[in-house]
């Protein structure tokens, strides 16, 4: 028998139906062509270097690969596939680490000491932060050349070994090594380099951020710390420092990221430093060599790996984006809000019984 | 939490099927021909017109265009190009060859990003390195030219080519690239400052050391002279003051124009890397790869001897990386440096030995030393001969290495009449006469190269324009020059030779510096890490 | 100028401030901080220094004579800037295997179109994607935010050849779309925007709906206008990292189609050429010469940025 | 950290600057002033701002041990200034403050030993409510004697295991059932038995309960402690204080954890925070975030508050909730109080003393009942009490005053005499004013400036020849005679003058030095308060320009001569007078104020009240037990507050009257109340 339907009940469906849809269409509308460039230049990617990754891919023949079981992720982490590439790998692998152990908390804390500086507001402050952030525009070629210049050995002219008459063969020499778990690690001179480079321009965006979120800190919390009697440290640590919590976040977030991923640097001074003679042909077989350099030695600069070994390329930054993934994962989930206990009300209860 | 797992899991997969749908789409359609993997020459569809007995019919060939890659660039790149519009003159409404020059920098990375990605502007045909002849051919990006020459028949003969410069083209005795040239990295050598020092052999009269004994003996008295101040020096750049001085400070000349002082001289400038090791090896017998194809140039006593020599024997103070090596030679801050031929017949020939070192009188230049024949023209080129080691076999001690050009035809070429336009113009350029009899070839060897055919080098044109540059007399003949062994992994095996020798003589820049047996060692870990590279490319491949 | 006129009480009491001599605090603080950044912006300015007159010296003199950096043997020449803008070789050096001459003119008008189109193109995709994810609820749209948040953590090394292929399937790579397409899915710039429209007042959004703005209007009348500063700061950070990406590019443009080269690709192919033949001089110029846009970019706006930074509060 | 031990030297002694010095540092800068009896006490406090604009004049004031002073005022009159001033956020331009007797221009407001409760209360929002109030004792080290801790401890712990034993385990055995961590569960056994921490803990470690093992540590702990005092010189007092030849030894250190939870649970316990101590300050209601505020003051103990507008943000209810709280807070603990408020029925219902400001200007200090009855001029009288005091103007004819509607009241005769008295007494002080060398110059500048700022460039000697005897007649008994006479004759030489030579004799008219602060602000009320309101051009008056940016200085060369003033005192002192004396002559304009309660029924007040007189009730508000009655009288609106018991309805006739004896006179030209 007919379904009948009360009219109203009808025209509500109706109307919640066409409104769903034309909300559908209005975000779709918004939405669409962020998306479509996030899917086709991002996940799609993502998934082929995965699909990559799996297989012995040929650059110059897409699609004749077979897939082989798991070799590249075998080579990476089982030792006696191939003992030159696990060591080059893990050796990059050490560097960065140590490096960017070094350098973030360094980029964090020298532009927050600076944005304290200029909020202070001394004469002519506009224009320091101006310079401060001038060092960071600098493109990569640009900057690399100045760092050549001054580090090029006597016999090249450098401007250090010119005019401060320090001679060493900076991207020869070693400076110290020490072993790590049993395995000799060789620091190289051609670090410094890099280390004044990144020093010079890496946190420009920090500073930005920081001195932005110190000026949202509210005054009246500054006047109610003097009255407390507070030490000029004290009031950094408890007003200043918490104020600005959620820009430190994000700067974290994005330098530990930067310095995981440091490769502009290396390659264009000491293009992976000096050769480690027991892997110098493998990918990365250098003592400044980091985890992109290995990737793109692979997968850009080298034209033979890049033609054969692509899969390992794709399988190293696989390992490499899950490294980053957990460390920034941890990162995360030490600087979330606390949720609050109610340990102390107790003992006040307690306390109150007892009066 | 709940709903958002939900939603979690329903959106990812949403992403993925919408991204592996469009990624089929994407990998789908690389236009992947299927003749790119073997040499095979099946694919070219035979269209070229035969009358019946099958000679082709006169005008058989018209409006054929032809797209080129040369490697080479300048100084000798002018040449190639006038080459290049004469045969288009000559081959008017026939054949048209279109040439994009890519520097070495970057020529085999576009031809490799090229085939995989953006096969359309593939060239016809690649003038390039002789020793990437085979990686490249293996690669699938070359045919085998044996048949397709009888089919065209085109009138290349291999058995006239100098089987030692050919065999880099040949894998499993087929021919994948017509050699063209062949050119060795030669010495430049300051005669008149040898000379005027005293310190040529046969009693100063030959100044070009023959062996690793005279080599060094020349080298240590450059700087036992140069330390005590007496080396006698003079700049022979142009509209410059040519009159000698000696380094000895407190001489007025000497604070004037102080470009060379006791610091900044050189007797030699670095070995050049890449040619001089592989001589080195060649000339002593030993090999990249042995017969079972394992990395072997660390096992051959010459090269060994080659290396720990920079290490004991020429030591640091005389090799120096004396900054520019173009700008040091002619001022005198340094004696020797080895270069390309081609930048030797272009440049520098022309410049040094000028006639104002000849004109007495101007410019500080002595009657004696404008009519001494050394002292006229102070610049002298010739081949490394110093490098065969005591040891070295007879048949390889007097020769050296050289690379050279090949011209290959690729798979782009579909059809047979574009193959046979290509390889009328590789003819025309390897034995090719132009109208007054002399070979298309000597023009090119005149810019610092030797022809790789027995009939051109013998051809008595070549022997005229011989007498005239000094750089063909030092390269001498081309029977001496060994090419590199025909591998599929040249390059990582020259970056091999190459890093080895780099690693020691950075040593030698270091501040502990570099013994024998450490020496030693940094040459067979290398060797063995690019043993470890071949193990891995043969792994990718497979 | 009209004079300021002042009641009489004022004036007396000025006279008894003058009388008492107010102590006047002096701010330690200011007088460190100032100090301190002094010493630091000249140390960290001084590679600046060495670049320009690196640059300004002669072929020759950086060869023969090293020390004098800051006023040349043979005095200041333009004779690198004319062989990187001109093409003009100094006579003394031969030609250095170079192929391709150098068109600055072309990668530089190159460099802008892709930095600027790619930054507004960028901008106005991203502004309407964080406009449809702040202020339209829509089912998923959180759990959509978070795994775009999430994918930042990937490199772009594991995506580049995923890349390459794409835009080369597309055929992109023969024109410069192929600088400016792939940017717009970044996320970073879009979670900046997103963190300011929040801070946009709900119910100013509400009103509008009321008087019957459709969605388009009020993004177009009322978010865009009031989120000016951070799509400035966006739309700065989005044309510095157009214009000094060096990386992608170059992995695009092989070696042989040169007019499609940006300005870095450009100055990284001179200076490996020249550092090979160590022309240091042409090096810094090149240096120089992929600075300054920039720089000027920079001055020009970067006080808007800090201000606008700080009026709206990045949270981040 | 404040050395409370060394005594102020007093500091109205006189001696050479050398010497001031070494005394100074001897006594920790901390310098007394002995006339200065009060608890706290400002003279004289000024505070200019750098762009020129003078936000506090003259503010005198003594307070005395647990006051409760209320700073009431509109928006602007420089009431949470001087608060700020007295805290320290704030320079003090001049004048002398003196803190507990002891001088404190300069001191650090961490060194003041004051709290201070914020408008928008200032909370961390970082820390939990127990942190935010702990915070000002973990800040800062605190004066304590000297003890030995160790053998306290052991005493402590030995004397409960003889006799307090079964206290002991109960106690542990309650930690243990309510599962306390043994952190917590010391602090409640230590809560729970009275002992110091150290003995808590000892106990609670102490595995077996036998009495003796514990007496022998305890023994060999006390011995060793005690021998290494001694051999520093100490010895142990009863209390386990160490003295020294005498006296306690006391040392700075931070408060122990046991007393910082003992003193925030005592301020949670007053202020009934229990329940929140865990919370985030973003977690809790606008009441209780301001109570946190009121804890963190409160837990210093401090020797004054400060507290600045705290209920403005409250909703109406939880403010007079809160007022009633802070007033019991306040007798509680008995701390001199300084409270910022806007709104005048706090200042009536929390104040000990109110100080009413105006635009800079302490207008009366005073007990809440005396500014209610007798408020010194009409400001104080229309600002305090709610609904404001009804103002009618109207004439004073010899005893009578006449309203412009022809109503009169006579006066009693003791107002009348009141009203001659003062108005004798006002011109009495004005003339002495006028004579005073200051108010000279003034008249002298007042002809001289209508020249000058007339526009002209140059003047010809004829014109203002006759100006310049009057200035010569006026300046010829002051001291700057002598340079007006030289600068009159310069003049005098050509025929034309030009600006320069003008300024040139501007110049020593310029120094007023001695005018006491009392006659400003007589004058300042005069222009003010007046009736006319005397259009001054107000860009300087206390008021912050809206376009200009907000700290570019005031771009007057003071030094300079060419200051046009924009009003003349001695001007205003002239009409003042002119007015003062009229209105001894005969008939003059008058303000009447009367408050709403003031205004009567005729039928039901009995007391001495006025003429009746019938209006109409417009508005007829009901408020509880009285009635608000709004109706028109002698051309300006009236309201009257009416008791309930007898029903008015609107737009009905009234018969009201004036209640006699609360009658207020207020002059017409100074606002003053006669």
């Amino acid at each position: 028998m007919k379904k009948t339907v009360v009219l109203e009940e009808y025209a509500k469906q109706r109307s919640k139906r066409i409104g769903a849809l034309k909300k559908y269409g209005i975000t779709a509308l918004f939405l669409l062509p962020y998306l479509i460039a996030f899917i086709v230049f991002f996940v799609l990617p993502l998934f082929y270097g995965i699909y990559i990754s799996l297989t012995n891919f040929q650059y110059g023949k897409p699609g004749v690969e077979t897939f082989n079981s798991f070799l590249w992720f075998k080579m990476i982490f089982d030792k006696s596939v191939m003992p030159g590439v696990f060591n080059s790998f893990w050796l990059s692998f050490t560097h960065t680490l140590i490096f960017s152990v070094i350098m973030v908390p360094i980029a964090i804390i020298l532009p927050l000491s600076l944005a304290i500086l200029v909020n202070q507001k001394p004469p002519a402050f506009k224009l320091f932060r101006a310079l401060i952030y001038m060092p960071s525009i600098v493109p990569l070629t640009a900057a690399g050349t100045i760092f050549t210049l001054l580090f090029m050995s006597k016999s090249q002219h450098g401007v250090l070994a010119e005019f401060f008459g320090i001679d060493i063969q900076w991207f020869i020499d070693n400076w110290f090594s020490f072993d790590l778990f049993g395995q000799e690690i060789e620091i190289a001179y051609a670090w410094i380099p890099i280390f004044f480079m990144c020093l010079w321009g890496g946190w420009g965006g920090n500073f930005i951020i920081l001195s932005a979120g110190l000026q949202n800190v509210p005054k009246h919390l500054y006047e109610a710390a003097d009255i407390d009697g507070c030490s000029p440290m004290r009031k950094i640590m408890n007003v200043t420092v918490p104020g600005i919590k959620p820009q430190l976040v994000l700067c974290l977030f994005t330098t530990i990221l930067g310095y995981l991923g440091l490769y502009g640097q290396n390659y264009v001074l000491s293009s992976g430093g000096p050769s480690i003679a027991a892997i110098a042909s493998m990918p990365a077989g250098g003592k400044t060599s980091t985890i992109m350099y290995f990737i793109q030695d692979i997968v850009a600069n080298n034209l033979t790996f890049k033609s054969s070994l692509y899969g390992l390329g794709a399988a190293a930054s696989l390992v490499y984006a899950l490294f980053a993934g957990v460390i920034s994962g941890i990162q995360m989930y030490l600087t979330r809000e606390k949720k609050t206990g109610t340990k102390i009300s107790e003992a006040y209860n307690k306390w109150h019984e007892i009066r | 939490m709940k709903l958002l797992k939900k939603g979690f899991i329903k959106v990812t997969s949403l992403l993925m099927i919408v991204s592996l749908m469009l990624g089929l789409i994407g990998c789908g359609n690389d236009n992947n021909d299927d003749n790119k993997n073997n040499g095979g020459t099946d694919s070219i569809v035979d269209d070229l017109p035969r009358d019946e007995n099958g000679e082709f019919v006169a005008d058989y060939l018209e409006g054929v265009q032809l797209n080129v890659w040369s490697v080479i660039g300048n100084p000798d790149q002018k040449i190639l190009l006038e080459l290049i519009k004469e045969f288009n003159k000559e081959y008017a409404g026939m054949i048209e060859i279109k040439v994009t020059s890519v520097g070495h920098y970057d020529y085999y990375n576009s031809l490799d990003s090229t085939y995989a990605n953006d096969y359309g502007n593939f060239p016809d045909v690649c003038i390039m390195h002789n020793e990437k002849n085979i990686e490249y051919a293996l690669k699938g990006y070359f045919y085998s030219l044996d048949d397709l020459i009888t089919t065209v028949g085109v009138g290349i003969d291999f058995d006239n080519a100098y089987d030692n410069i050919e065999k880099t083209t040949i894998h499993e005795g087929k021919h994948y690239g017509i050699p063209v040239d062949a050119h060795g990295y030669l010495t430049q050598i300051r005669q008149d400052i040898i000379k005027k020092n005293g310190l040529g052999f046969e009693n100063n009269t030959r100044f070009i050391p023959n062996d690793y004994d005279e080599y060094q003996t020349l080298l240590e008295g450059l700087r036992a002279l140069a330390d005590t101040g007496e080396l006698w020096v003079r700049n022979i750049n142009l509209d410059e003051d040519h009159s000698w001085y000696q380094l000895k400070n407190g001489n007025s000349k000497l604070d004037a124009a102080a470009v060379v002082t006791t610091d900044n001289f050189y007797p030699a400038f670095f070995h050049s890397q890449e040619s001089d090791n592989l001589t080195a090896l060649y000339v002593n017998g030993g090999s990249l790869l042995d017969a079972n194809g394992d990395v072997s140039f660390h096992k051959n006593a010459g090269m060994t001897q080659y290396v720990t020599d920079l290490v004991d024997r020429y030591n640091a103070d005389l090799y120096g990386d004396a900054g520019n090596k173009e700008a040091a030679f002619p001022t005198g801050q340094i004696v020797m440096f080895s270069e390309g031929p081609w930048m030797v017949a272009n440049t520098y020939d022309i410049w040094w030995n000028n006639n104002q070192l000849s004109t007495a009188g101007k410019l500080g230049v002595t009657e004696e030393d404008a009519s001494d024949p050394v002292y006229a023209n102070p610049y002298a080129v010739a081949r490394p001969y110093y490098m065969a080691a005591d040891g070295a076999p007879t048949e390889t001690a007097s020769k050296w290495y050289g690379n050279g050009h090949v011209i290959t035809l690729t798979k782009k070429i579909t059809s047979m009449q574009k193959a046979a336009a290509a390889l009328i113009f590789a003819e025309w350029l390897t034995q090719g006469q132009n109208e007054d009899g002399n070979y298309n070839l000597i023009d090119w060897c005149k810019s610092g190269h030797v022809p790789a055919w027995k009939n051109v080098y013998e051809s008595d044109a070549y022997k005229e324009a011989e007498s005239k540059s000094i750089t063909l007399q030092a390269m001498g003949d081309p029977e001496q020059i060994i090419a590199l062994e025909s591998s599929q992994y040249a390059t990582t095996l020259i970056s091999g030779l190459t890093t080895a020798v780099g690693n020691v003589s950075a040593q030698l820049l270091s501040v502990d510096g570099c013994t024998v047996d450490k020496a030693k060692q940094t040459m067979n870990e290398i060797a063995a890490s690019t043993q470890e590279a071949l193990n891995l490319l043969k792994l990718g491949i497979k | 100028m009209a004079r300021n006129k002042i009641t009489l009480e004022q004036y007396i009491g000025f006279r008894k401030k003058k009388e008492f001599g107010e102590k006047r605090k002096i701010n330690v603080g200011k007088i460190v901080s100032f100090t301190f950044l002094l010493l630091f912006c000249i140390v960290w300015l001084s590679p600046f220094i060495i670049m320009f007159f690196g640059s300004l010296r002669g072929y020759s003199d950086t060869m023969l004579y090293p020390k004098e950096l800051f006023y040349p043997h043979s005095g200041y020449t333009l004779e690198n800037y004319e062989m990187l803008l001109l093409g003009k070789l100094p006579e003394g050096i031969g030609q250095v295997n170079t192929v391709q001459d150098y068109k600055i003119g072309t990668w530089f008008m190159n460099s802008c179109f892709s930095a600027i189109g790619g930054t507004l193109l960028y901008l106005l995709v991203a502004s309407m994607a964080a406009y449809a994810f702040t202020f339209i609820d829509f089912k998923y749209r959180n759990v959509l935010f978070a795994i775009i948040v999430a994918s930042m953590v990937i490199p772009g090394a594991a995506t580049s050849v995923g890349n390459q292929s794409m835009v080369y399937s597309m055929g992109l790579n023969r024109s410069l779309l192929a600088l400016i397409i792939p940017g717009l899915g970044g996320v970073y710039g879009m979670y900046l925007i997103k963190t300011f429209f929040e801070s946009i007042p709900k119910d100013l959004i509400e009103s509008a709906k009321m008087d019957g703005y459709s969605n388009f209007k009020i993004f177009y009348k009322i978010v865009l206008p009031l989120g000016k500063t951070v799509l400035f700061v966006q739309g700065l950070f989005g044309f510095m990292g157009g214009w000094n990406d060096l990386i992608w590019p170059q992995m695009l443009y092989g070696a042989k189609d040169t007019d499609l080269w940006t300005l870095q690709v450009g100055m990284a192919y001179i200076i490996n050429n020249s550092k090979t033949s160590n022309l240091i001089g042409s090096a810094l110029a090149g240096g120089v010469i992929c600075l300054l846009p920039v720089l000027v970019m920079y001055i020009i706006a970067q006080d808007k940025i800090i201000e606008g930074m700080s009026s709206s509060g990045i949270k981040g | 950290m404040i050395n409370t031990d060394n005594k102020a030297v007093d500091g109205g002694m006189e001696m050479p600057t050398k010497e001031a010095a070494k005394i100074l540092k001897e006594s920790g800068y901390k310098i007394s002033n002995s006339e200065v009896d009060a608890f706290v006490s400002l003279k004289d406090i000024n505070k200019i701002y750098p762009n020129g604009v003078q936000a506090v004049y003259d503010f005198n004031i003594d307070i005395s041990k647990n006051d409760f002073i209320v700073l009431v005022g509109p928006s602007g009159c420089g009431k949470s200034t001087t608060l700020r001033m007295i805290a320290g956020l704030e320079d003090i331009t001049s004048g002398y403050l003196y803190i507990d007797k002891v001088l404190s221009n300069y001191t650090s407001s961490k060194d003041r030993d004051i709290s201070m409760v914020f408008q928008n209360y200032a909370l961390y929002p970082q820390m939990t409510v127990f942190d935010n109030i702990a915070f000002p004792l973990r800040a800062r080290k605190f004066r304590r004697p000297m003890e030995a801790n160790v053998s306290k401890a052991y005493n402590q712990a030995v004397d409960v295991i003889e006799h307090r034993k079964e206290e002991l385990t109960e106690a542990r055995q309650n930690a243990k059932d309510k599962a306390l961590n043994f952190g917590t569960a010391v602090e409640y056994v230590a809560t729970k038995l009275k002992i110091c921490d150290g003995a808590a803990k000892i106990l609670c470690k102490a595995k077996t309960t036998d009495v003796e093992s514990i007496r022998r540590i305890a023994k060999i702990k006390i011995e060793e402690e005690k021998a290494k005092l001694t051999s520093k010189g100490y010895s142990i007092d009863k209390e386990y204080r160490l003295t020294k030849n005498g006296e306690i030894q006391y040392h700075y250190v931070k408060m122990s954890n046991e007393e910082i939870r003992s003193r925030v649970f005592e301020a949670a316990e007053i202020l009934d925070l229990g329940p929140y101590l865990d919370r985030r300050p973003k977690e809790l209601s606008g009441g209780q975030m301001q109570r946190v505020a009121l804890g963190r003051a409160i837990v210093r103990n401090a020797k004054l508050f400060l507290m600045d507008e705290p209920l403005s943000n409250l909703d109406a209810k939880l403010r007079v909730q809160m007022r009633s709280e802070i007033v019991r807070i306040h007798e509680q603990i008995g701390a001199t109080t300084i409270y910022v408020t806007h709104d005048q029925t706090e200042a009536m219902t929390m104040a000990t003393k109110i100080v009413v400001m105006s635009k800079g200007w302490v207008q009366q200090i005073g007990t809440p009942g005396e500014i209610y009855r007798n408020p010194k001029n009409i400001f104080v009288a229309t600002f305090i009490g709610s609904p404001a005091m009804n103002i009618f103007d109207a004439e004073y004819d010899n005893g009578r005053l006449v309203f412009n509607n022809g109503y009169e009241i006579p006066l009693p005769d003791e107002t009348i005499s009141r009203h001659n008295s003062y108005y004798e007494a006002k011109i009495k002080d004005l003339k002495r004013m006028l004579s005073t060398p200051d108010f000279k110059k003034m008249h002298a500048l007042k002809l001289l400036d209508k020249h000058l700022f007339g526009g002209e460039k140059a003047f010809d000697v004829s014109s203002i020849s006759d100006d310049l005897d009057e200035i010569l007649g006026i300046t010829a008994d002051i001291e700057c005679a002598s340079d007006v006479k030289s600068a009159v004759e310069l003049i005098r030489a050509e025929s034309r003058t030009d600006r320069k030579a003008l300024l040139k004799l501007r110049e020593p008219l310029l120094t007023f030095e001695k005018i006491p602060s009392s006659d400003i602000g007589t004058l300042h009320n005069a222009q003010v308060f007046s009736k006319e309101e005397i259009v001054v051009d107000n860009t300087l008056y206390y008021h912050k320009p809206k376009k200009k940016k907000k700290n570019t200085k005031l771009n007057i060369n003071l030094n300079s001569t060419d200051i046009e003033f924009v009003n003349n005192l001695y001007e205003v002192a002239n009409g003042l007078l002119a007015k003062c004396e009229s209105a001894l002559v005969g008939r003059h304009p008058i303000r009447v104020g009367v408050r709403p309660e003031d205004i009567v029924l005729n039928s039901e007040f009995e007391g001495n009240k006025t003429e009746k007189f019938v209006t109409t009730a417009n508005i007829v508000e009901l408020l509880g037990s009285e009635l608000l009655v709004h109706s028109e009288f002698a051309g300006s609106d009236i309201i009257a507050k009416i008791s309930t018991n007898v029903l008015i309805k609107p737009h009905t006739d009234v018969e009201l009257a004036f209640n006699k004896d609360k009658l207020l006179i207020f002059d017409e030209s100074c606002g003053d109340r006669i």
